[in-house]
């Protein structure tokens, strides 16, 4: 079948603003956009940048909006669209450096403020061994484990996009991963972070992100499962 | 920005090597990790399956029987020195791992939870052990985002989306690297007193393959262009699961599970080609019998494809057959429950790309490019070695997929990978610490950045006759065909011939991306000039080799040849384009080469 | 499930934490308060119906004077609190922050006052 | 205002479900009614400071405009106090029942529970504007 993509373009070496190219593809149904992406850099116009590495969803690259909609290009399939134009522009929130490449940068920052990392300075095991952590426990924070940090969720969220001070989604994530591990002990020192004004009482549960997920991460729950672990504390 | 910058350890690469390697180096050595990915989306991060250790924590294990299994595994080809050392080292490295913060799966005691993995076994008996240690389906992620945190936790300065496209060597000594800053086209010249490269495989070069866009053996394709060698390269290994078509990978763990291989006829083929522990024997056992089936006409509906079934009746009722029991003597069955619970991701591939539930329906698979087995020579330090004679470059270091230590020989074991770069990328590390803290700042060469620039003008500057896309197309399709998974000797003088003749079309290329900004198009080609230079190693390498050895498969001499050809072989590749092939022997310390039955 | 903290740092009393819980426990109360008043005034009586000697009467019980000043209260508050909220969101600069913040207090305590006046006043002129 | 063009191009372009529409749906029913409360504290303030004026102020409300804005006032504000009670029900008593489906069909029963209360309301104020606006009904 042929489509026509409708792609952003903005390069901040020229003059010109952003803009919308029209590129007509041959495409099977089952190809994934990131395929026609690659198509059209490889045999129609090779100025066209964006990002991609594993093409199969784990590695969180390929975040951008498709159809008005944030997911991974490489787990979109072209039967999933069912339009014969399919529209691409980058994240929402972030600076557009290139096509649909934009600024992960501020992503990040909001990813390092909430502490992704294990702290627990209690001694280790004597025998030098793992620290025990029961099956229902290990569960607890299954679920937020999986986040990629493609980005996917934060661009989708309106109060990120009203300003992208908000800590947003995807870190919120990464704290509730660390907040609900029984080996962790720095949790109140996130939920302090996370009750500021830039916070999880940001969250308006609009429910993008947990649409947006290409990881299936229940992300309105775990922001709420943080909401109430800091109104436990206070 | 300042264009030059100054470390004692740089790291190229932020993979689970890359990341191991800078947590080791920085407390001790002023670090810097220079990645052309945000390290989060390297490759480490699509391993599924398992990282194996003898933890012994679900049934009895020793680090011995992971030892042998893997010198089993390689076909001999593996450094037994090397070997023995990694898989020592694995245990206390999964320790670290937790401790790190990893969110391992658990057992009913609260321990790390494992499970059976190919080629893994308990040497008395020589059933599948559980030896596999893992967080789900997603055990790289969990590695990649643990190591990753533990980076930010230590403040390592990271140079995210930084292409390293040269290695400065002064008087034979690492001396720095040159790289493209992304976002600004600018070249960048890093000095430092040790470099470690850690930039993954090159599987890129196959057609179907798991492998990641960004696998395209940069390290040791800049390497080979400094006058060094690579090693090993004619064995890359084919994993017998990929999703058909897409290549996608579907862990061994599903056959861990209770997974089953059928053929068009229903058949259980395994029987046939492992009689002992048949779906779980090693990868390219599985891969050659998938191809054998195929040829001998028992593909599914003609499509050179099989199914893997791991719908619980199946399993249940090969679990009975086998006399599988659990950890408690009970038999073994499962309920679809429990079967997603322990692969979702992999659920998850299946339903957005095939469409397929695969507690419902079969999977459809074939072959898949998979691993790259051989790579930049390192010693069992790190340290990357110049010759046959094991010549040591002064400060240079890899680990990981792009090095050759050699731990996997000629096939890898399956989660091996893992074990490789947590263990090799953490003594790169220490290592390059240790060398840099008595090490002087070697000089800058004169105009360093000259080589480096030179080529990427070369790729802007071509005739345009060529077109890179296509180029890389045919590359990926001859590899598949001649360089995959059978060989013959007219199927790889082909290959050769027809790689040559690529790499020449190669400099009628012309970029047509003038921009500075992200011109990925630039760096593309660069990556596909890589692949070609390794494409026509492994190549000569496969050619050269008359036997057949774990990944490396020839149809015509079909047999393994310890007397001529239990060696490894270096590859030095000169301006003209030609390859010269040295050998050097496999160290072998306790296990005496025996045929590798499963 | 109960985890033992080796930091003791409680998020503690924050300003937002509280404005947080105060939207959702005024709206407890305005529901029923808004609803009823609304029925009441836009709904059974309608506005073609209300003049002064309609308020006159109707503040004439004590009953509906705290019912109104509840109101007054708690709805100005939330609409106001909702305000400043959405206000944040659109403005970033610290300085404009603050100034939308004390505005939106003055502005608070300057409408409840009148308000305020206005119920505990009456109606001050009846006409003839 | 050059914040507000991200947020605009979110809220307009794109494609949210539910969720998105709940929160727009929230938050303009919500200033909505806020600069109306507003409106009308000043203007009831003025049977005490100027009940000379307040009798001109109603004449304003008795418009037929104005009717037609209180009918939207009324769905807002009833739309605001359910998906309030909606979004506090779930964040407050039962957070792990936050997931699409339930965010989704909680979303459209809020609608119809909405209409379900606005409808006879609305009836009634259409009644009462028709009467006396126009003297239908035998006004």
């Amino acid at each position: 079948m042929r489509l026509t993509l409708k792609i952003f373009r903005y390069d901040p070496n020229t003059s010109a603003g952003p803009h919308y190219d029209r590129f007509q593809v041959e495409a099977d149904p089952n190809d994934r956009v990131l395929d026609l992406l690659e198509a059209v850099r490889g045999d129609q116009d090779d100025t066209l940048s964006f990002r991609r590495s594993c093409a199969h969803g784990v590695c969180g690259s390929d975040a951008m909006r498709i159809n008005g909609l944030n997911a991974l290009a490489c787990k979109v399939l072209v039967k999933d669209l069912n339009s014969d134009t399919i529209q691409i522009e980058p994240l929402l929130g972030l600076r557009v450096e290139k096509d649909l490449i934009v600024d992960m940068e501020p992503f990040f920052a909001h990813y390092r403020s909430i502490l992704p990392y294990l702290i627990n300075d209690e001694p280790l095991p004597e025998d030098g061994k793992e620290r025990l952590q029961s099956e229902a426990e290990r569960e607890r924070f299954d679920d937020t484990t999986k986040c990629i940090l493609c980005a996917a969720c934060t661009t989708s969220c309106p109060s990120f996009w009203a300003d992208g001070q908000t800590i947003g989604p995807a870190a919120i994530v990464n704290a509730h991963r660390f907040i609900f591990d029984s080996r962790d002990r720095g949790r109140l020192k996130r939920l302090k972070i996370l009750a500021g004004q830039a916070g999880v009482w940001r969250c308006r549960t609009a429910f993008n992100c947990t649409e947006a997920c290409p990881r299936d991460i229940h992300i309105t729950r775990a922001i709420a499962e943080v909401k109430q672990e800091i109104l436990k504390h206070s | 920005m300042d264009t030059l910058h100054t470390y004692d350890v740089l790291v190229i690469g932020g993979g689970g090597a890359g990341l191991m390697a800078a947590l080791h180096a920085a407390p001790r050595a002023r670090t810097a990790v220079i990645s052309k990915l945000y390290p989060l989306r390297s490759h480490t991060g699509a391993a599924q399956g398992g990282i194996g250790a003898a933890l012994g924590n679900v049934e009895e294990d020793r680090w011995e029987w992971h030892a042998y299994d893997t010198v089993k595994g390689s076909d001999y080809l593996g450094d037994q020195d090397a070997i023995d050392f990694m898989c020592k080292e694995a245990v206390q490295s999964v320790y670290d791992l937790e401790h790190f913060g990893l969110p391992f799966s658990r057992t009913p005691d609260g321990r790390i939870a494992q499970r059976p993995f190919g080629g893994h076994t308990n040497n008395e008996t020589g059933k599948p052990v559980r030896r596999s240690c893992y967080a789900a389906d997603r055990t790289g992620h969990m590695i990649l985002q643990t190591l990753y945190q533990q980076c930010i936790k230590n403040e390592i300065t990271f140079y995210d989306e930084f292409q390293v496209v040269d290695l400065l060597l002064v008087d034979g000594r690492a001396a720095g690297v040159v790289a493209v800053e992304l976002a600004s086209g600018e070249l960048h010249t890093f000095r430092a007193r040790a470099v470690i490269f850690a930039t993954g495989g090159h599987g890129r070069m196959w057609e179907i393959t798991s492998n990641a866009y960004s696998f395209t053996g940069d390290g040791p394709a800049v390497l080979l262009r400094r006058g060094l060698p690579v090693e090993d390269m004619e064995f890359f290994q084919f994993h017998p699961t990929g999703i058909y078509k897409l290549g996608i990978l579907i862990t061994e763990a599903v056959r861990g599970e209770g997974g089953i291989l059928l053929n068009s006829k229903g058949e259980r083929f395994m029987e046939k080609y492992a009689p002992k522990i048949k779906d779980l024997a090693s990868r390219d056992v599985v891969s050659r019998a998938i191809y054998l089936e195929t040829r001998a006409g028992n593909d599914i509906n003609g499509q050179r494809y099989m199914l893997l079934d791991v719908r619980p009746e199946t399993v249940n009722r090969y679990a009975a057959l086998d006399g599988r029991t659990r950890p408690d003597g009970s038999p073994y069955v499962v309920s679809a429950e429990e079967i997603l619970s322990k692969i979702p991701d992999i659920a998850d591939f299946c339903r957005t790309y095939l469409g397929v539930d695969p507690v419902k329906q079969p999977i459809p698979i074939q072959p898949t490019a998979h691993y790259a087995m051989g790579g930049i020579p390192t010693s069992i330090r790190g340290e990357v070695l110049a010759d046959e004679t094991g010549r040591v470059v002064p400060g240079l270091y890899a680990a990981g997929e792009c090095a050759c230590v050699s731990v996997h020989g000629a096939n890898r074991l399956g989660t091996n990978s893992l074990v490789d770069l947590i263990v090799f990328g953490k003594h790169a590390g220490l290592n390059a610490a240790d060398f840099a803290a008595s090490a002087d700042l070697p000089p800058l060469p004169e105009n360093p950045q000259a080589f480096a620039g030179h080529q990427l003008a070369a790729l802007r500057g071509g005739s345009g006759k060529e077109r890179a896309a296509q180029i890389g197309r045919e590359m990926r399709a001859l590899m598949f065909d001649e360089v995959g998974v059978f060989r013959t000797e007219q199927g790889l003088e082909k290959a050769v011939e027809t790689l040559q003749d690529l790499r020449r079309r190669f400099t009628d290329i012309r970029v047509g991306d003038a921009g500075k900004a992200y011109n990925t198009a630039l760096l593309n080609a660069w990556e596909l000039g890589n692949l070609l230079d390794l494409a026509l190693v492994t190549a000569r390498a496969a050619l050269a080799r008359r036997e057949s050895r774990g990944a490396h498969a020839r149809d015509d001499y079909p047999a393994r040849d310890d007397q001529n050809w239990l060696k490894h072989s270096l590859a030095w590749l000169d301006e003209a384009g030609q390859v010269h092939l040295k050998y050097k022997p496999v160290t072998i310390t306790h296990y005496t080469p025996k045929e590798r039955t499963y | 499930m109960q985890l033992p903290d080796a930091i003791k740092e409680k998020p503690g009393r924050n300003y937002e934490t509280i404005a947080w819980k105060w939207m959702r426990y005024s709206a407890l109360l305005l529901i029923p308060l808004v609803w009823g008043h609304v029925l009441l005034q836009d709904i059974l009586v309608g506005v073609h119906r209300i003049d002064l000697n309609y308020v006159a009467l109707r503040w004439a019980s004590l009953g509906w004077r705290i019912y109104d000043v509840l109101l007054l209260g708690f709805a100005f508050a939330h609409g106001v609190n909702g305000l400043r909220q959405v206000a944040l969101d659109y403005i970033h600069n610290p300085r404009a922050r603050r100034g939308v913040e004390w505005g939106l207090l003055i502005f608070w305590l300057l409408i409840t006052g009148i308000g305020a006046a206005a119920i505990i006043g009456g109606v001050s002129a009846l006409p003839e | 205002m050059a914040h507000l063009k991200t947020p605009l191009q979110g809220y307009l372009g794109y494609r949210g479900r539910e969720g998105q529409t709940a929160f727009l749906l929230h938050r303009i029913s919500g200033i909505g009614t806020a600069l109306f409360l507003t409106i009308h504290i000043l203007d009831t303030a003025l049977v005490y400071f100027y009940p000379g004026l307040y009798e001109e102020a109603i004449g304003i409300y008795r418009t037929t405009l104005f009717g037609i804005a209180e009918l939207f006032l009324v769905f807002l504000v009833i739309y605001h106090g359910i998906n309030g009670l909606r979004i506090a029900g779930f964040d407050l008593f039962v957070p792990q029942r936050w997931n699409i489906p339930t965010a989704r069909g909680s979303f459209r029963l809020t609608l119809i529970l909405t209409l379900l209360l606005w409808l006879p309301a609305a009836a009634v104020m259409l009644y009462n504007l028709l009467h006396h606006n126009f003297g239908l009904f035998g006004g």
